[in-house]
């Protein structure tokens, strides 16, 4: 048997694979193909105080191994997630975690206090790194000292799990995790959409309503990893790697890097019980090399040297 | 009704015209009930320009020999990778996925009108209705004549109009110029096609008071209403095409 | 007849295909595969003062819709260049563009100064944007007041045309532009590479033997065409598109984003005639949408709506 | 020697065991030169996975036929699908690449000694040679008797000795245990294979001053010298296996 569950703090996650904000929807989506209890966790839709109506269709392209969105966070608000999702969600057997969203320092510090009243939410992930709303939003991403006021006033009012989640358009991706652990965030995840755009040479406009969009899935993979195994190395708080993770060794290369667990996005669309087909992978892969605990490969390869086999 | 995920094996794959072909598959459980206007995401392999599902209409679907055919157009790499498939190649599909066209009462005078390939989805609508006791009127335009992808199948159902641009075959015009749309008093018409017939369709029908549903083909991520990529505006705010539609009836439609 | 023409001040480019630098050689690996001398420029693999043997194997990987390499600038320096490849290279009848490099603002005014009595090279390319040397290289073109410095020491000694390329890796592309058009460069040339990384699940080892390494290829385009967006908007010199571009409607989204000319890199490994076929393609293209002047269609986007059809 | 790009036909794919088949080639256009050692980038087309070429080494060449032989193994998504190429279909080549193994002077004592599918550039090699009135022994070593590819055209050439590492045929053991090598004193060593195998003949070579040239596989990006990325470090500094290489006399290598 080998052991997947870590830990942010004293909460618990029964495996390292998680899903991610915005492509898993609210999880009941996804019921047909698998049972959501059986994965570490689900990070809802991004939610705000008050109802969105997101950005004008288009708000997505294909591009070469990924897609571009301009979602903008759609989202029916606080309120209607209290009295109508919360309580479908609270069913599942495994961590749901709220990702929050806002204009405003107080927007968020709003979205924190009330998610904190719901005694099955153990978690929130802090999305300062949306590049699809115009004011705020990314702007709290790629500004060190907006990255900290609102970290700071956060975690003020949430006394339970607090994960920063990090845009990855930024110079100095390891500054921006410090000065989220240093303000006492639990864990960060990483990363949220390359900023993207693509044009249709038909018609000669952009494919976005909003001409730029984020970009997802195994064409930013790379430079995920790379950034996830920086913050790794710079932090003492779990780190949670996300981008265009489609399978178990996708998966798995996070961990060799780094990362404690993972979040499943784009790949969910193509394969909507792919995060449970890469539970069952990451074990038999540590079976396979002879591991009993997924925390022995966290990492492993700023122990081993560099190169072909 | 449940959504699968399952890999089908293909059938036949019948090239219609120069963009069109008919792909038949089969499972090896039996088949999900399925409805007119429904459709199926398919994973294109061996496409590298094709990173997300395709979706497709349910063309016609065949219970007892436990079959069902897409009508695909080639509109790009992933279509036309999938023209290439070959009889005994596995496809990868989860479907049943959408809502679909409303039943109308007895007695009422239905219109099917569909436009190039837009006539997908109707030819399962149409045999449905049948199977309801329900007679239905089709209406079909095409650019010109050997584009007509009508084999037959239609006019065993029902009396079949044709529209073609250039006038090679049928009445000369667009769909929505035939003299059936004159003469006729329909009371619902249900309409699959380019976006501007389907606008044209609706304001017809919205000037007559006739019920209308047409089906959408927005761009979608997920088809499983998670992405909320595929939103259409309406009088309800954004809704969802691969989950309140592809079927909306144009009352609720910003057109 | 189709214009293909553009110019950087009283610099001719017969046409708007350039080969991007450490892609292309010195042209000359190519000539089995197509005339050189058709395209509009070729820039010439990095060169340093002193040679270089780069980094060590392995230096590439695969990854989705990309590469990533860290060769490290291997090359013979600027001595080996005068005697033996200046004397080939200057028989193409094109635009022979020298793409220098350095870690010290000294390394690259003093190439500038030997690059600009070479009398066949009209250009150089300022490479502020290698993400595989370790001191210098990435540091100056992620660091707003390095790029100044290193532009406008360059610019005093070197009187011809004066290209400056910029590294993706950064926060606000458009500030490092504008930095580059105010210390006097001519145009501005990017994406370089994005830092990336790759790891072998099977030896649990990075994939290349610098750990991370630059990211190239169709993956890299959407981000690539956003910059070159933002940047074109931004400043008034012209500005060349690299980044991904693979075919004719790959080029011709840059185009329609702002860029003046485009370079093709990773794209030439896989078919090492591709740049030609572009520059046919484009002119068809123009053809097909009835324009004479690629000068039409160049930034249209920003005159056009957004949306599909 | 002209390097072209050029789509061939496939006229064989025959399957030799699980993992090794042979793509038979030809082109419209009369074939160029070839020599043994010298390699082919394939374009892999419908496999998402595979961006770059692929090289792989000139198996055997039919100027009479105008047709020449490339022996593959699956190693991955590119070797995948390439193996499922049928007869007639396409396939687009940048060839002949690399330089070539040397060709002694007559008279001297010739092994071609190959590992799994480092068998692959040995066959042109052994005719290359004969052609040019030499005779070589032969020794292939694999795993174990289901792998062996040999399939009597070595044979035909020259005398093969075989190992296999549990003993199922030939000699038991690896290729650089094989009592050959202890018996019989050679001129010259041409190898191919897995890099440790390599070595060890290297070393053997060494000590006995054996002139010996192996062939290298290392990881390319472009394989025409422009992309720098296949560098093998010599004594003469970094060198590139497409283009200095990839045959390589062990004199220059830092083994
Ligand atoms: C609910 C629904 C049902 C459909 N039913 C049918 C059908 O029965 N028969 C049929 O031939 N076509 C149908 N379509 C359209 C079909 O999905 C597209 O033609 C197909 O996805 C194009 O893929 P491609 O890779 O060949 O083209 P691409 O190269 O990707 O694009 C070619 C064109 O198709 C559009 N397109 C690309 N992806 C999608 C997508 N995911 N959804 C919609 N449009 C897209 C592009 O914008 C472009 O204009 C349906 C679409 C929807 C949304
Ligand atoms: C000069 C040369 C000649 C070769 N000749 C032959 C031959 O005659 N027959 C044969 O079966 N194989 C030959 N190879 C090896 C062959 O190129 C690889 O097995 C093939 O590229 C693997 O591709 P893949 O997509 O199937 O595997 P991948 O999934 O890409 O990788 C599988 C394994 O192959 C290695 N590999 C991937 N790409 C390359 C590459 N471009 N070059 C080398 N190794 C790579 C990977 O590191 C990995 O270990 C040769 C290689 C070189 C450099
Ligand atoms: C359609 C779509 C919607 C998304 N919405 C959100 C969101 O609301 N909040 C958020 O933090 N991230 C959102 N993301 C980003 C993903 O959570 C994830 O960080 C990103 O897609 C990279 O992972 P991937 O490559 O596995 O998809 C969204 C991504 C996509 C594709
Ligand atoms: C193998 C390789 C070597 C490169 N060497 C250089 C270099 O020496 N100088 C430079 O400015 N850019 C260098 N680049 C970056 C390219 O010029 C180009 O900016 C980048 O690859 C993005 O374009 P592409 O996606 O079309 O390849 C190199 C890229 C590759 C793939
Ligand atoms: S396609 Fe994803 S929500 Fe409709
Ligand atoms: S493979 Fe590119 S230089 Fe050898």
């Amino acid at each position: 048997m080998v052991n997947l569950g870590f830990s942010i703090g004293d909460l618990r996650f029964k495996n390292p694979v998680l899903t991610a904000s915005g492509t898993f929807g609210y999880g009941s989506e996804f019921d047909d193909f698998l049972d959501v209890s059986l994965l570490g966790g689900i990070i809802l839709k991004g939610t705000t105080l008050e109802p969105r109506e997101g950005n004008a269709y288009p708000r997505m392209a294909e591009t070469p191994s990924g897609m571009l969105n301009s979602v903008g966070l759609q989202n029916k608000g606080i309120e209607f997630f209290e009295k109508n999702i919360y309580p479908r969600v609270s069913s599942y057997n495994t961590n749901v975690i709220v990702n929050i969203n806002g204009n405003h320092i107080d927007d968020y510090v709003g979205l924190a206090e009330r998610i904190s009243r719901l005694d099955k939410i153990p978690a929130i992930e802090l999305n300062i790194s949306c590049p699809n709303v115009k004011m705020g939003g990314m702007a709290f991403g790629t500004n060190l000292g907006a990255t900290r006021d609102v970290t700071r006033a956060v975690r003020a009012v949430y006394p339970k799990k607090l994960i920063v989640k990090l845009s990855p358009n930024v110079t100095d991706i390891v500054s921006f995790a410090q000065a989220a652990e240093e303000e006492g965030a639990d864990s960060i995840s990483l990363i949220n959409t390359l900023l993207g755009m693509a044009i249709d040479t038909g018609s000669m406009k952009p494919a976005l309503s909003t001409i730029t969009g984020g970009l997802s899935g195994p064409a930013v993979k790379p430079v995920a990893l790379r950034m996830v195994w920086q913050v790794a190395r710079s932090v003492r708080i779990p780190v949670i790697g996300i981008g265009g993770i489609m399978n178990t060794r996708d998966a798995v290369e996070f961990f060799l890097a780094g990362a404690s667990a993972v979040q499943i996005g784009t790949a969910s669309f193509i394969d909507p019980g792919v995060s449970l087909k890469i539970v069952g992978g990451i074990s038999d892969y540590l079976s396979s090399k002879g591991f009993s605990d997924i925390k022995e490969i966290i990492g492993i390869i700023n122990r081993q040297g560099t190169g072909k086999s | 009704m449940t959504k699968r995920i399952e890999d089908l094996k293909i059938t036949e794959n019948t090239r219609l015209n120069k963009d069109i072909f008919i792909l038949g598959l089969s499972g090896n459980s039996s088949l999900p009930e399925m409805r007119p206007g429904q459709f199926a995401q398919i994973k294109v392999e061996g496409s590298p320009g094709t990173f997300l599902r395709r979706p497709f209409s349910i063309h016609d679907v065949d219970y007892e020999r436990n079959t069902f055919r897409l009508l695909i157009q080639i509109a790009g790499d992933g279509t036309e990778t999938l023209s290439k498939l070959r009889k005994g190649d596995t496809l990868n599909l989860i479907y049943p996925l959408g809502n679909s066209f409303s039943v109308p009462e007895k007695n009422k005078r239905i219109l099917l009108a569909g436009g190039g390939c837009g006539v997908a989805p109707l030819l399962f609508l149409a045999k449905y209705l049948k199977s309801h006791g329900l007679n239905a009127d089709i209406l079909l335009g095409y650019r010109n004549s050997e584009r007509i992808i009508e084999s037959g199948e239609f006019s065993a159902i029902g009396n079949v109009f044709i529209a073609t641009e250039d006038g090679s075959e049928g009445e000369k015009g667009l769909l929505t110029d035939h003299p059936l749309l004159k003469k006729e008093s329909f009371d619902v018409i249900y309409c699959c096609g380019p976006v501007t017939m389907m606008k044209t369709v609706a304001v017809y029908c919205r000037k007559r008071n006739i019920s209308c549903e047409v089906s959408l083909e927005n761009l979608m991520g997920c088809g499983i209403g998670a992405c909320l990529c595929c939103v259409v505006e309406t009088t309800e705010g954004n809704m969802l095409t691969c989950t309140d539609g592809p079927v909306f009836n144009i009352n609720v439609l910003k057109w």
